[in-house]
């Protein structure tokens, strides 16, 4: 399984994606920051990654995943610093053959980063 | 005399302790988790509250049952993540 | 919960999206004709459609849906006629607040198109 | 007279009808599915084997159970679906 991490200050630009003859399934996923938090109104949120670590067992986590939900190929990118409401604080593409795998490993990929991934949301910013 | 040990405080640890990084002068022969945990409260009390709650890692791994830290070893406070 | 279904021969640009404030989760799936059927290289597969009951269907399949789970917006496009290899036959886009719901509508609606939805794969064209 | 019933026959129904639509002469009382079947299998023997896996929608709805045809009702064959 391709597996591409990318972890960013900058806006998130899904990367052009051209799938293979056998890819039948693309699942796309963002992550937004919305904007309030509990009932008051925000404009951003601020992401903290430890970077070495978080590449490190992003690329563990997937590389485990692909093997329990076979996949061709699976891009992340997670963007840190200040990430204004509306925008994506994470991307995740995966292509497979078909749309079961995709989806399993989406869904469990989502919730082991949100467990074991060293990022934070460290602070918000008020409207 | 052993090099230190590199400790990064993130997120709450980080405010907790109000600084991002510091050193801890350590013994030759290593330290278990739990002798690290006392030199770090010790070091910083601030630290006391979060210890239930905040993982530690070494060299970028989640530091594993038995494991000791060496000289030179980089120790990172992982307080509860929260990405995505 | 918006619901915009298209049902078109052409090839299927993913309408642009303003995802609105409280938009957390943006999940888009497209399933894509592979390039062989058994161990046969194909070079596209042809669908048929019958339109108006495909179209009442999906919103009769995605209203319920919404009731079960629910999102803020979903976007289905289906290609019909005849859909070259690599190129998407469905787009499927869900907003919602968590991704929790839109996993699960995204999900749920895939298997009761593939139940209930009177379009189907009637050729495909050797390479 | 009463209008026909417009039947549509797509993908295996159509192959195996050898055409997309057709229409039926239909009693002013209306038909049940079974005897809308009867008239089916009568006119277009090639149903048959198809039969046990084709689903029947009236006016762009899913036939259920217990529904009569009347006259001008649109009624469509529905084989197998693979959408997606």
């Amino acid at each position: 399984m391709d597996i591409a991490i990318a972890l960013t200050p900058d806006p998130i630009q899904p990367p052009i994606h051209s799938p293979g003859r056998e890819t039948g399934a693309v699942l796309e996923f963002q992550g937004l920051v919305r904007g309030s938090e509990g009932e008051v109104a925000i404009s951003a949120l601020q992401y903290e990654v430890y970077e070495p670590m978080a590449g490190k067992v992003l690329r563990e986590i997937l590389e485990k995943l692909g093997a329990a939900h076979p996949c061709q190929a699976v891009t992340v990118i997670h963007r840190y610093g200040l990430v204004p409401v509306g925008e994506p604080a994470i991307f995740v593409r995966v292509e497979s053959a078909h749309r079961g795998e995709g989806l399993a490993l989406l869904e469990e990929f989502m919730k082991q980063l949100k467990t074991a991934v060293p990022i934070w949301k460290v602070a918000s910013v008020k409207c | 005399m052993p090099a230190p040990i590199r400790v990064l405080f993130f997120a709450s640890a980080r405010d907790a302790v109000g600084c991002a990084e510091r050193t801890l002068p350590c013994a030759e022969e290593g330290w278990t988790e739990a002798i690290l945990w006392e030199h770090l409260l010790g070091a910083f009390p601030a630290l006391v509250p979060l210890r239930a709650s905040v993982r530690l890692a070494k060299n970028h791994e989640y530091l594993m049952a038995g494991s000791r830290i060496f000289p030179g070893d980089e120790v990172a406070l992982i307080p509860p993540v929260s990405g995505g």
